[in-house]
């Protein structure tokens, strides 16, 4: 593509602060930047900041501050960032991975049925892994409460934290994201559920790209840019998954002192997929299932996706494009 | 403080007590310390009090400071004359060496670093304690903290001393010694001079007056001036028969009370 | 030179009349006591109202990131009313006693076996301030493997935190302790545990004092930290609430909670606060400060 | 009935003697002082390290559950042998002696303030107590509003956790000053600062000291947690580092840099208990405790 | 302690000191308080130790009290003799009230409570602290806390009584006034007193024996019998006379060291 246009306009070289997670499931992110891909497609008129989080809500913060322009983030700090500035403060302009979520459980454990009066964890109360869980056992004909009750007893933990619980025999199984689903199978664990398989198409968002909004109304060709980047970072980690991979354990390891295990990364890589498309009804469908389970008020996403930018990238490159919902 | 101006009430006395009252605590469990107190000290005089022990000598001093406020009467101390005060207990900073807290004093007044190092060897030297400069309080005994407290108030070089029971634990040759000291100190700088004591021959001894407290309420009960002239002996007879009618008159008034 | 000094005015008062005045002035301080502890209170707390509201007033920030204090007000209003805040005090305010509790019997235990004993501290002395820098988290996989996830969990991540702490406070109030007060307490024929109890305990009392309250903040801190790792069996704690109102991004929530663990610690504190007045009475220390 | 007091035995010792006694004495004994501060050390450290190994070996828990102390020991090696963790390190000490530096201007500052004035203890006296039991977490969204996502957002976490407790401590010890050495200090003409200077402040050091230590304590435990706020590519401290080890379940890590902070906090310790040991020294009160 | 036997010397010893040295600090630093004391007191003897400022009196008292121990020599005191010491600070616990204070050492022998009571108030008689009950230390003057003390020291009712300087702080007529008490209680309980005190009148008015120490070493240079019959009075000529013998030792001893 155009290594350096020098923006006509602009005054003074524009900085994008843009935020993700050290993180397989933010796998385009990490090597968007670990390749240089962001700062190619960005080109010289723009200076690329990055910034790592841990968890959402800090990403959330720093995007509410103006600390941070535009973030790699999961389904549900999406929707509180949307819904606690009644719809301003963000949009989302990509998506970036589907799946890779399982109720993993103790190997004993072979049927549904069994579950009755266990624990199992997910990452946080109301979240999309914990809506899922007891979206699933309500249909199961299971019940579940907010505060543990019913037939299974749902602790929402760190996923850290999971690890250490599920290893100690403390819970029964865990419905969590990769790499957990990876690390709890090989803590002897064993995947009872495939969230992928209660989706349509398979797909349902894990990660996707947001701005914010003022970013957005003050610097569209830059988030042209950086969806073009992410278009990009797609299309490698797609056709170059052992680099990918190689890239990601590197990554990981500069930021975490740790190079992220490259069997592990290979063991959840399949369960992943990688794509633009942000998979809008999956949210919708989330939130209408936590409503379902009396886990929150019903809110309005509209206006939450704003997806020209990435619908021109996609055109310009003869790739399908995404519905605008 | 606020009681306490710095204009005399009369431009004779370098103290001044007019009807000083004191009370400490408060309903039923106020005790009355000091009873109308009125007293002129003279500029240059050497004023002895006695009393029965808990008689108000020491909240008398304390008063006078500055240190607490009378309940009701007034104090009035002469221009410029910030009185010090040597306390009942040593009150020594145990953090400082002995020579330090004597310097205390000299720095706060601003004294120049060698100006301040000559003095406090001096002073040392004055209360006999010159070998123990550099040791820390609770390795002195009694009496040598009783005088390093000594050294330290004579160190704040005021016009008026206050000293309660100075020489409460020396020794007699010792305190004969700073008797003489203090009489030199006090002849050489003018001072004046309010020193409570329980030996009533170091009262008659040093002062030009003698006032005797009486017990709770203290007030004052009776005065005599020592015409003895000066320089005394402790063990002039002279100084025996001062001391025998303050020692019949305490005796009478702590009789008074046991009774 | 004979010279009159016994005069007296007329103005003067008599004894009694002194004591009278002891009295009443007593009684013109009291409320007078209360106006003065209570106006610059209500002034601070005022000033930091009015500057947070100009603040937002200003739109330096959107108001979903610093809402005002109206906002949160209602918010806290509307917590007030419903059972889950007072649930969650409950819940957290019952694990905090408990905790506390015991992390006071292992502090004053440990700082007293410490302070005693020249080898334990050579031993453990150092330990205790490392043991006190180590952050909750760095427990909290130790906590389940001993227990699980039941509050013990919760109770161990406490206990590192807060014990440590008290037993710093009793380490310190036992090494000042005036050593002639020790040789007293000796020759008047405490030996060990009645030196401990009649002149060792008293005399440090203020510095353990100072130690509990710390380590309560350090409980209190650890306990935030350590609700998180059993939540919801049963209840919402103040500390999962605290996280939550984070992770929804729910601004008002957050201040709110945050104001009601304000307005706890500033309780405790009163009760700290009417203990060290007791003691500071007794010792004849009160009422300098100002001076 | 005269009797003899005079008597002396040939055995005994002349002053001379008695002075060279004292000074072998110290001789002999400084070996033995270095021995007796160690030997407790070593065997506790020796009888931690025997039970951990003993608890590893009865496999109760899964290996990568619970490593044994040959397994973290060759990891701290490992880690020791890189850069990273000297990185971290550094990266953390200086964090922690800017915020800690920090902490005590502002703690000392706020709490002679507050000791000295009646208004400013009656408006936020109680608030500082508040203050520090609020759980760092809490002005994560706080720091990041004024401070973005800069090293300041990590002093201004790691300044309201540590400040109050200094503050604290030094409240603490200006209400305890002997009120003697007061009235002294003020008789030989010190007034307001000079007061605070030559009297109250060296008789509230042992507090101080005390409040100084906490404070360290609660600064390097809300580091940890705000070191989490600005996670830098390169170099990763130590807080970072104790998350990711506790997130990527790898417990060799964890314990190893648990190890780590441990250490760091016993080098922190003998800092403040060599200030301490000066000052018992100076005051009379030290080797008491032992008796 | 480990020094301290507690089989007598001799069997006609209440408290028998053999060749006792006591050297404070280290090195350089070091102080020779006390040189090869030897001292044998009698069951029942009131023995006065005088001496100069800082000559190791209390020092000699600390040892034979077991709060410290000797650099050297043997301290041996009578079965099951647990010596009761009045320091020469009050010493009082500032967080128990008066009568508290006078209190502890009866419940550490654990006396039933009522008998308690009686005790408390009738020691506080005995110091003429009747009406202090209630109070604080910080509450009552010096003369009045040295007073407690020795209520407190009292209380021990040990056979064996150190007291350091007790009526320092008091005024010549309460002074009288305990002696009698003091005396009364010896006389009464048969007990050995030791007794250390600069008021050479005083020690003649009460001592059996009267033991001067010289200054730094501190070491036993003279000693004398007061035969004088009681009941005594503090101004009769035979007190006045042996008190003369005294202070003329004493000038001789202190002005040695001046020079
Ligand atoms: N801070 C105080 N609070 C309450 N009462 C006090 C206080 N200080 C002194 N008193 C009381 O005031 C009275 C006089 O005390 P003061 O110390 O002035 O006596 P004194 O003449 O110095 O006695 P002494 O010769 O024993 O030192 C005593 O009854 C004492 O109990
Ligand atoms: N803890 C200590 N450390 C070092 N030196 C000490 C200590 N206690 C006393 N001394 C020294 O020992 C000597 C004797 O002290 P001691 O207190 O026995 O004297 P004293 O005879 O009681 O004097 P006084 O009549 O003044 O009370 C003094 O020179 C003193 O400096
Ligand atoms: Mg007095
Ligand atoms: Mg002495």
């Amino acid at each position: 593509a155009c290594g350096d246009d020098s923006e006509a306009g602009t005054s003074g070289p524009v900085t994008l602060r843009l935020g993700y997670f050290p993180n397989i499931t933010h796998a385009p992110a990490v090597v968007g930047v670990e390749k240089g891909i962001f700062a190619e497609k960005l080109g010289s008129g723009v200076r690329l900041e990055t910034k790592t989080f841990n968890a959402g809500p800090a990403a959330v913060e720093a995007i509410f501050s103006g600390a941070l322009d535009a973030t790699y983030i999961g389904p549900n700090p999406t929707v509180n960032a949307f819904s606690k500035s009644r719809g301003e403060a963000v949009r989302v302009v990509s998506g970036a991975a589907s799946g890779g979520v399982a109720l993993v459980v103790k190997p004993e454990i072979t049927s549904v049925e069994q579950l009755r009066g266990k624990k199992i964890a997910t990452p946080q109360l109301g979240n999309t892994q914990d809506v899922a869980l007891r979206y699933w056992l309500k249909e199961k004909g299971l019940r579940t409460t907010k505060e543990g009750g019913g037939d299974v007893t749902i602790v929402p933990q760190e996923n850290a934290q999971t690890v250490e619980t599920f290893g100690s025999g403390a819970i029964d199984g865990a419905w969590v994201p990769e790499p957990f689903v990876s690390r709890l199978v090989n803590a002897g664990g064993r995947a009872l559920v495939d969230e992928r398989d209660l989706w349509p198409d398979r797909k349902f968002v894990i990660t996707n790209l947001i701005v914010s909004t003022r970013f957005l109304k003050a610097h569209p060709d830059v988030v042209q840019k950086l969806v073009e980047g992410q278009v990009a970072a797609n299309e490698y980690v797609n056709t170059r998954p052992d680099e990918s991979q190689q890239a990601i354990s590197t990554h990981i390891g500069r930021i975490t002192g740790k190079p992220l295990d490259l069997k592990l990364i290979k063991q959840a890589w399949p369960t992943l997929e990688f794509t633009n498309d942000p998979i809008a009804s999956s949210l919708k469908t989330g939130l209408e299932h936590a409503v379902a389970v009396g886990l929150t008020q019903p809110v309005s996403l509209d206006g939450l996706y704003d997806l020209r930018y990435l619908n021109e990238v996609l055109a310009a490159q003869g790739k399908t494009t995404v519905v605008q919902p | 403080m606020t009681a306490t101006t710095t204009a005399p009430v009369s431009a004779t006395s370098a103290v001044a007590l007019t009807g000083v009252t004191k009370v400490y605590g408060r309903g039923t469990n106020a005790v009355l310390a000091l009873d109308r107190v009125s007293l002129d000290v003279r500029p240059g005089e050497f004023v002895c009090l006695v009393g029965a022990s808990g008689c108000g000598k020491s909240t008398l001093l304390n008063l006078v400071a500055g240190l607490d406020r009378p309940s009701g009467g007034d104090i009035a101390v002469a221009d410029g004359a910030h009185p010090g005060l040597m306390f009942q207990e040593p009150a020594l900073f145990p953090w400082l060496t002995v020579e330090a807290n004597v310097e205390v004093p000299l720095k706060l007044r601003g004294t120049p670093r060698a100006r301040r190092r000559e003095r406090v060897a001096e002073l040392l030297r004055t209360v006999h304690l010159a070998d123990f400069g550099r040791k820390r309080p609770h390795e002195l005994s009694g009496g040598m903290r009783q005088r390093v407290a000594l050294a330290r108030t004579l160190a704040l070089d005021t016009p008026v001393l206050l000293m309660d029971e100075p020489f409460g634990a020396l020794d007699a040759m010792t305190r004969d010694i700073l008797h003489d000291e203090l009489e030199r100190i006090w002849t050489e700088r003018n001072l004046t001079v309010l020193f409570v004591t329980h030996n009533v021959r170091e009262a008659a001894r040093l002062a030009d007056r003698i006032i005797l407290l009486s017990s709770r309420p203290g007030r004052i009960i009776w005065s005599t001036d020592v015409a003895v002239p000066r320089p005394r002996r402790i063990d002039s007879p002279e100084v025996a028969a001062i001391a025998a009618e303050v020692t019949d008159r305490l005796r009478a008034e702590v009789g008074r009370h046991a009774a | 030179m004979p010279r009159d000094t016994l005069t007296r005015t007329d103005a003067e008062l008599s004894g009694l009349d002194a004591l009278d005045i002891a009295g009443r002035e007593k009684e013109t301080s009291r409320a007078a006591r209360i106006w003065a502890a209570t106006w610059p209170k209500l002034a601070a707390l005022a000033l930091a109202v009015a500057i947070w509201q100009l603040v937002v007033f200003s739109g330096w920030k959107p108001p979903w990131s610093l809402p005002g204090p109206l906002v949160v007000g209602e918010e806290l209003l509307r917590q007030a009313g419903s059972a889950q805040l007072w649930d969650g005090i409950a819940v957290t305010l019952r694990r905090a006693a408990v905790g506390y509790v015991f992390s006071v019997a292992v502090g004053l235990l440990v700082g007293l076996a410490v302070a005693r004993s020249t080898v334990l501290r050579a031993a453990i002395g150092s330990m205790i301030t490392a043991l006190q820098t180590m952050p909750s988290i760095a427990w909290f996989p130790l906590a389940i493997l001993l227990f699980e996830l039941s509050e013990k969990a919760i109770f161990f991540v406490v206990v590192l935190g807060a014990a440590p702490s008290i037993a710093n406070g009793v380490i310190t109030g036992v090494d000042y302790v005036p050593p002639l007060l020790l040789r007293a307490g000796r020759n008047l024929g405490a030996r060990g545990l009645t030196l401990y109890r009649y002149v060792i305990a008293p005399a440090a009392l203020p510095a353990i004092v100072a130690g509990l309250k710390q380590g309560w903040a350090f409980s209190w801190r650890s306990l935030m930290a350590g609700e998180l790792l059993v939540v919801g069996i049963s209840q919402t704690s103040l500390g999962a609430q605290l996280t939550y109102a984070r992770e929804l991004a729910d601004s008002p929530w957050l201040l709110s909670t945050m104001i009601v663990i304000l307005v706890i610690g500033l309780v405790v504190d009163a009760v700290f606060g009417a203990a060290d007045t007791a003691i500071r009475r007794r010792w004849g220390v009160l009422d300098q400060a100002g001076r």
